[in-house]
């Protein structure tokens, strides 16, 4: 087996490049940690998961290889994603449309709750 | 002949209309049968027609034919589509309906229980039947307290999931005086299909007055030999039966089972034995005196249970030994 | 005609059949387990109809008619329909249908069985250790509170999940991959097509299940109250997480009984597929709009009304692309040579029953017309003429259609016809009674019911009873043929794709002569008859 | 059919090496969808109970330990460029560097659930437990004078705080088991590496693991700020 043998399939990632991401994700760890210090009100939640989404992205193009991919399998990450979103979405804005008809602090099982 | 398919009283598809709201949901429900009849026809006579003319036989082979046509193709996409729009903005619009009370409708507390429903009065009274006053919208304000139910009104078209922890609305407003089944629609266990009660919808105004201040003096008509039985239904209804079991297993309170007469430790230490005083001041005034080994959590009766009405629980407790 | 040496004979013992890689073979074992799994399903069936035979108890106590009705639900969603079509037929037929020897991953395939067998373990040992009574819905808080084998029960179907997901994903794969250079998307036969949307939903939708069903055991095992009112959760919640997968599960078990209709009624009829792009097309639209319109089984759920009025308006736009396969369906038939095989009436028979079933959805999906409906017997009707009427009715369908390819021989089209009479009128008297039920007000899952609705429960108990001795037929004549029936040609039927250009049964590698992709649906080049078979001249230089 | 070198990993029902390589990728990358699909229950679950009941959110979370919950993060990120290494490693035939970065990769993922011990252990210790084991201890959080779970710094106790605990250990258990099958999975290679299974002409096992460590990766991205850091 040659030392420096190149495969016929897949990407080979220069070394620069994983540590060059390393570096962006431990930082982007110590900025989110960072800012949950300070109060942006109603922000605070979209600037954690803009972040969260920013080394998310990091991850999948670069330590997965998915920017030099076939890129169906980028379609197919995305689409799930997307699914999930969309659960989200439609069962979030149906639950806050009846939150208001739940009782609250309702659980007749809970001992622990304060009376 | 007509009137067997569609009309006001009970006919081939659907049972008779007895809401306000009947009448709406019925129309909607004739022309979609009306539509889908008209469709299945068409499909069907097609269907049958090429079965026979192209009917493979000796001699008979498949004559070439476009594999496509954009026109067609658009046209059966089109024409189903205008008519899917239509049905949908109909079901909306009646939805709307079905969905919002009238501001002035009378209001009935409705409990779901496995296997029963329970419907609260403004003046306290509990019965298992929903009695409501004819010509006026009631609204119902509906919980459960273990399972899902549904309480279902096919003679109304209404019919809306009964959730434990929250609250859920359905109204309606009764053409006519009579009775009417209520299901319950939501499988809820074992007796799911026992779970039935009926709507009965009084002559009138007055006369459902009448029947809801009786059924509020019920302990007036009872014997005093049988003033226990009377307890026995306050103590199921009112909500006794929740926290006090009457089978010796200690509840949220300690149970009824054996209790009249007998000495209860108290928390702090004192002593108390349940008597007349102590179980009519443990219902007007639960805070007063507390059971050793139980939380002070029961709300108060006062103002919610008559005199008379203590005296029956009390007559019931004499007879739990 | 029959080669000497097929995948049914290469090897031979229980091991050459338990670890087997090849698709085939492991279709075939799909096959005889899901139809094992419909006869216990149908077995419940039929004893739920004869409980509701006469009002009172007839044959069994109100808690056992209930575990009844679940283990008929259950068995009958997630051990039968689900894997029939795609895991046994799909298995069968994909590869073949490509010119490709083996689906992408096989011994992935086979895993897929085996947890198959697995999860049936879980779900069958839950019935026999006493059942499980909640309804194949499983809603909190009933099945956090029920003493019965929840957790076994759901534990099987998780891992029937993922049985599912990886036969989906091995189709998604083999499909994009496994495709000759020769044969482009659009060139793919219509099952294919039809498999791909299926597996697609397959593998986006199973896993949100997969977690409700963890949610729900660890609701029972570890009192984690999410979905459960008494420890603080959401009952409504539950039945969002349920229905995002168990809507799209419905188009899992409907979009590939379309595709095998669009095989049956052009090779059947002679005649080109019409519309080809707009079925194919149709295909991918129903999964897609599946995956929005799961509220609608919500509408008197507590579900808010904005989210009605738009899973309202968003389940029309699925009645679209049905709609457009169905006309697409007759128009092939219009100047066609049709024969009417015992695979053809079940084709013609799904547009008729499966017709009933998109229209009566109509009425169910209109919102104020569906606050009456709900969770009546219209909905029983309704569901049972899309799931049988439509999946059951192609599946018979397509295992006549390809029934001498997988075991080399001609059924007895003379019993074949009679059984699909039996079943045809069995079928139409069990459920059209079942949409009076229901729209005179008959809730579903009632141990008893009214003196109004005796009536029509008889005729519907005397319905089911006809179309059990139709399905007893077809068992019997379909058994005999494997000893007794005529050896079956090449190609029988007059197909063109290629499962048809080789040898039935099929070799061990699949194909003998590399098979050559062309217009699935162009006929002109096969000559032969019905009974020697048909031959494409496609090859008649290639032959070496 | 095409003419190709005959390689000893071809299985028989592909043409050429790259086909293969290929639909495997295709199938590592549906399978990651259907985890990501998995976990996004849980994600729905939590976005809809922090949607309608913040305050539950706001008070249960400064029980969790952001120090910890930091560490492990930066824990798993660097098991990630260790694993991203590995593959490349093996691309390029290096034997020795690939066992030392599968080793590595290994012993981050060994890190990691021993924090998680650590964390899950002091909840366990203290009652804050899911459902119905939520016993929040007096002492632990507050001492005689307030209720159960209830401090002067950390405010009035809602209603409810059992969901909160409920998600967090079903989140984080489900994300630790799948950091428990990475590990096993990544065990595995080791030993085919050790036996020098892997080189340029055949790397597929080291990807795909690859793939699946970094989806852990990317989970944990998503978890720690949404369960750790509320603000």
């Amino acid at each position: 087996m040659s030392h420096e043998a190149h495969p016929r399939v897949g990407h080979v990632l220069p070394l620069s490049t994983l540590f060059a991401v390393l570096g962006t994700l431990l930082v982007m760890t110590f900025v989110t940690v960072a800012v949950s210090w300070f109060d942006f009100g109603r922000f605070n939640l979209w600037i954690a998961l803009g972040i969260a989404v920013f080394k998310a992205s990091l991850v999948l193009l670069f330590f997965m290889h998915l920017k030099y991919d076939k890129p169906f399998n980028a379609i197919v990450i995305i689409l799930s994603m997307a699914l999930v979103m969309l659960f989200i979405a439609i069962t979030l804005t149906d639950t806050t449309q009846y939150e208001p008809q739940r009782i609250p602090g309702y659980a007749p099982s809970i001992k622990t709750n304060p009376q | 002949m007509l009137s067997q398919f569609i009309g006001t009283g009970s006919n081939f598809w659907l049972p008779r209309q007895g809401s306000t709201s009947a009448a709406g949901v019925d129309f909607l429900f004739n022309a979609v049968t009306s539509i889908s009849i008209v469709f299945f026809v068409l499909i069907t006579v097609v269907l049958f027609y090429f079965v026979y003319k192209y009917r493979a036989r000796p001699g008979h082979k498949a004559q070439a034919s476009a594999v496509h046509n954009q026109t067609l193709e658009i046209t059966w996409t089109v024409i189903p589509l205008l008519i899917v729009v239509w049905i949908f903005w109909e079901g909306f619009t009646g939805f709307l309906n079905l969905q919002t009370p009238p501001q002035n409708a009378y209001e009935v507390q409705v409990l779901g229980q496995k296997w029963k429903w329970l419907f609260t009065y403004p003046n306290g009274v509990v019965d298992d039947n929903l009695h409501v006053p004819p010509d006026e919208p009631v609204r119902l304000v509906m919980t459960s307290q273990d399972v899902l139910h549904s309480l279902y009104i096919p003679d109304f078209r209404i019919k809306r999931d009964v959730v434990p922890g929250r609250y859920e609305r359905e109204w309606f407003q009764a053409l006519e005086p009579g009775e009417y089944q209520i299901f319950c629609a939501e499988y809820c266990g074992t007796s799911h299909s026992a779970m039935l009660s009926m709507v009965i919808v009084h002559k009138s105004r007055p006369e459902f007055e009448k029947w809801l201040a009786d059924a509020g003096n019920f302990l007036d008509k009872l014997p005093p030999e049988k003033l226990w039985e009377g307890g026995q239904k306050l103590y199921n209804q009112r909500g006794c039966k929740q926290c006090h079991s009457i089978d010796g297993n200690p509840g949220i309170g300690p149970s009824f089972k054996g209790i009249w007469g007998h000495t209860q430790p108290l928390k702090g230490g004192a002593q108390v034995t349940v008597e007349e005083n102590y179980v009519r001041e443990s219902i007007l005034n639960p805070q007063a005196k507390i059971v050793a080994g139980y939380e002070p959590v029961m709300p108060t009766y006062q103002g919610r249970l008559k005199d008379k009405e203590i005296t029956a629980i009390i007559a019931y407790l004499k007879t739990l030994e | 005609m029959t080669p000497k040496n097929h995948y049914l004979n290469h090897t031979s013992g229980f091991a050459s059949w338990a670890f087997t890689l090849d698709h085939k073979r492991i279709g075939v074992m799909y096959l005889v387990a899901t139809l094992s799994s419909f006869l216990l399903g149908g077995l419940a069936a039929l004893a739920v109809r004869t409980e509701l035979f006469s009002r009172g108890p007839t044959i069994m106590d109100a808690d056992t008619y209930n575990k009844m009705f679940t283990l008929h639900g259950a068995v009958m969603v997630f051990l039968f329909i689900i894997p029939s079509i795609p895991a046994a037929l799909g298995n069968f037929v994909l590869p073949l249908m490509l010119g490709a020897k083996d689906v992408a991953f096989p011994r992935l395939n086979l895993m897929s069985f085996w947890l198959w067998i697995i999860g049936a373990v879980f779900c069958i040992g839950a019935v026999v250790a006493g059942g499980v009574d909640t309804g194949w819905t499983f809603y909190t808080p009933y099945s956090t509170t029920t003493n019965t084998n929840v957790i076994a029960t759901t534990l099987g179907v998780f891992i029937l999940g993922f049985s599912s997901i990886f036969t989906g994903l091995n189709f998604i794969v083999t499909i994009h991959k496994l495709r000759p250079s020769g044969m482009t998307w659009f060139k793919m036969p219509l099952f294919l097509w039809a498999l791909y949307g299926t597996a697609l939903i397959q593998v986006l939708a199973t896993p949100v299940l997969g977690i409700t069903l963890l949610l729900l055991i660890a609701e029972r095992a570890l009192g984690v109250g999410i979905f459960d009112p008494a420890l603080g959760g959401d009952p409504v919640l539950f039945q969002h997480f349920f229905w995002f997968y168990s809507h799209p599960a419905v188009y899992i078990m409907i979009l590939p009984a379309m595709g095998i209709i669009s095989e049956v009624i052009s090779i059947h009829s002679r005649k080109h597929i019409f519309g080809y792009r707009f079925i194919a097309l149709s295909s991918i639209a129903i999964a897609a709009f599946g995956f929005l319109v799961w509220g609608h089984h919500m509408f008197v759920s507590g579900q808010s009304g904005m989210a009605n009025v738009i899973f309202s308006a968003l389940t029309f736009s699925v009645a679209i692309p049905s709609a457009i396969k169905v006309f697409n369906w007759l128009a092939t038939l219009y100047k066609g040579d049709i024969h009417l095989t015992t695979a053809m009436i079940y084709a013609l028979m799904f547009m008729i029953t499966f017709g009933i079933g998109g229209l009566t959805g109509l009425h169910l999906g209109a919102l104020a017309v569906d606050i009456h409906l709900h969770d009546t017997y219209f909905v029983v009707a309704h569901f049972h003429y899309v799931m049988f009427g439509g999946t059951v009715i192609a599946l018979l369908s397509g295992l006549h259609h390809w029934w001498p390819k997988m075991f080399g021989v001609m059924i007895d089209e003379r019993l074949g016809r009679i059984a699909a009479f039996l079943i045809f009128v069995g079928f139409n008297t069990t459920f059209f009674t079942q949409f009076m039920l229901g729209s005179h007000g008959m809730p579903r899952r009632y141990y008893d019911y009214l003196p109004q609705f005796a009536i029509y429960h008889r005729i519907s108990t005397l319905g089911s009873y006809v179309m059990a001795c139709g399905f007893f037929l077809i068992a019997y004549y379909l058994l005999r043929s494997l000893f007794r029936g005529e050896a079956a040609p090449m190609n029988p039927f007059g197909g063109n794709s290629l499962e048809w250009h080789t040898s039935s049964p099929p070799p061990y590698d699949n194909f003998t002569v590399t098979p050559i992709a062309e217009d699935p649906y162009d006929y002109d080049n096969l000559v032969g008859d019905e009974v020697s078979g048909y031959k494409s001249r496609t090859y008649e230089g290639a032959k070496a | 059919m095409m003419s190709h070198e005959h390689s000893p990993h071809l299985q028989h029902h592909f043409d050429t090496p790259e086909q293969q390589f290929d639909a495997g990728k295709l199938g590592i990358w549906l399978f990651l969808a259907t985890e990501i699909l998995l976990f996004g229950g849980l994600f729905c679950a939590y976005a809809i109970y922090r949607a309608n009941h913040p305050e539950i959110f706001l008070y249960a979370h400064q029980f969790l330990d952001k120090v910890l919950g930091g560490t492990n993060t930066v824990i798993l990120l660097c098991s990630s460029l260790t694993m991203a290494w590995a593959v490349r490693a093996s691309q390029l035939g290096q034997r020795k560097l690939l066992i030392t970065l599968l080793s590595l990769t290994l012993l981050g993922g060994c890190g990691f659930m021993g924090i998680k011990y650590v964390e899950y252990k002091a909840k366990w210790e203290h009652g804050l437990l899911p459902g119905t084991h939520f016993a929040p201890h007096e002492e632990s959080t507050g001492g005689p004078g307030h209720g159960p779970g209830e401090t002067p710094e950390h405010g009035k106790r809602p209603s409810n705080v059992q969901l909160f605990f409920g998600i967090y250990f079903l989140m984080t258990g489900l994300h630790g088991l799948h950091v428990l099958a990475g590990m096993g999975a990544i065990g595995w290679i080791l030993v085919r590496s050790v036996k020098g299974h892997f080189g340029p002409e055949y790397f597929t096992p080291v990807d795909f693991v690859g793939l699946y460590w970094h989806l852990v990766d990317l989970i944990w991205i998503f978890l720690f700020p949404l369960l750790y850091l509320i603000s």
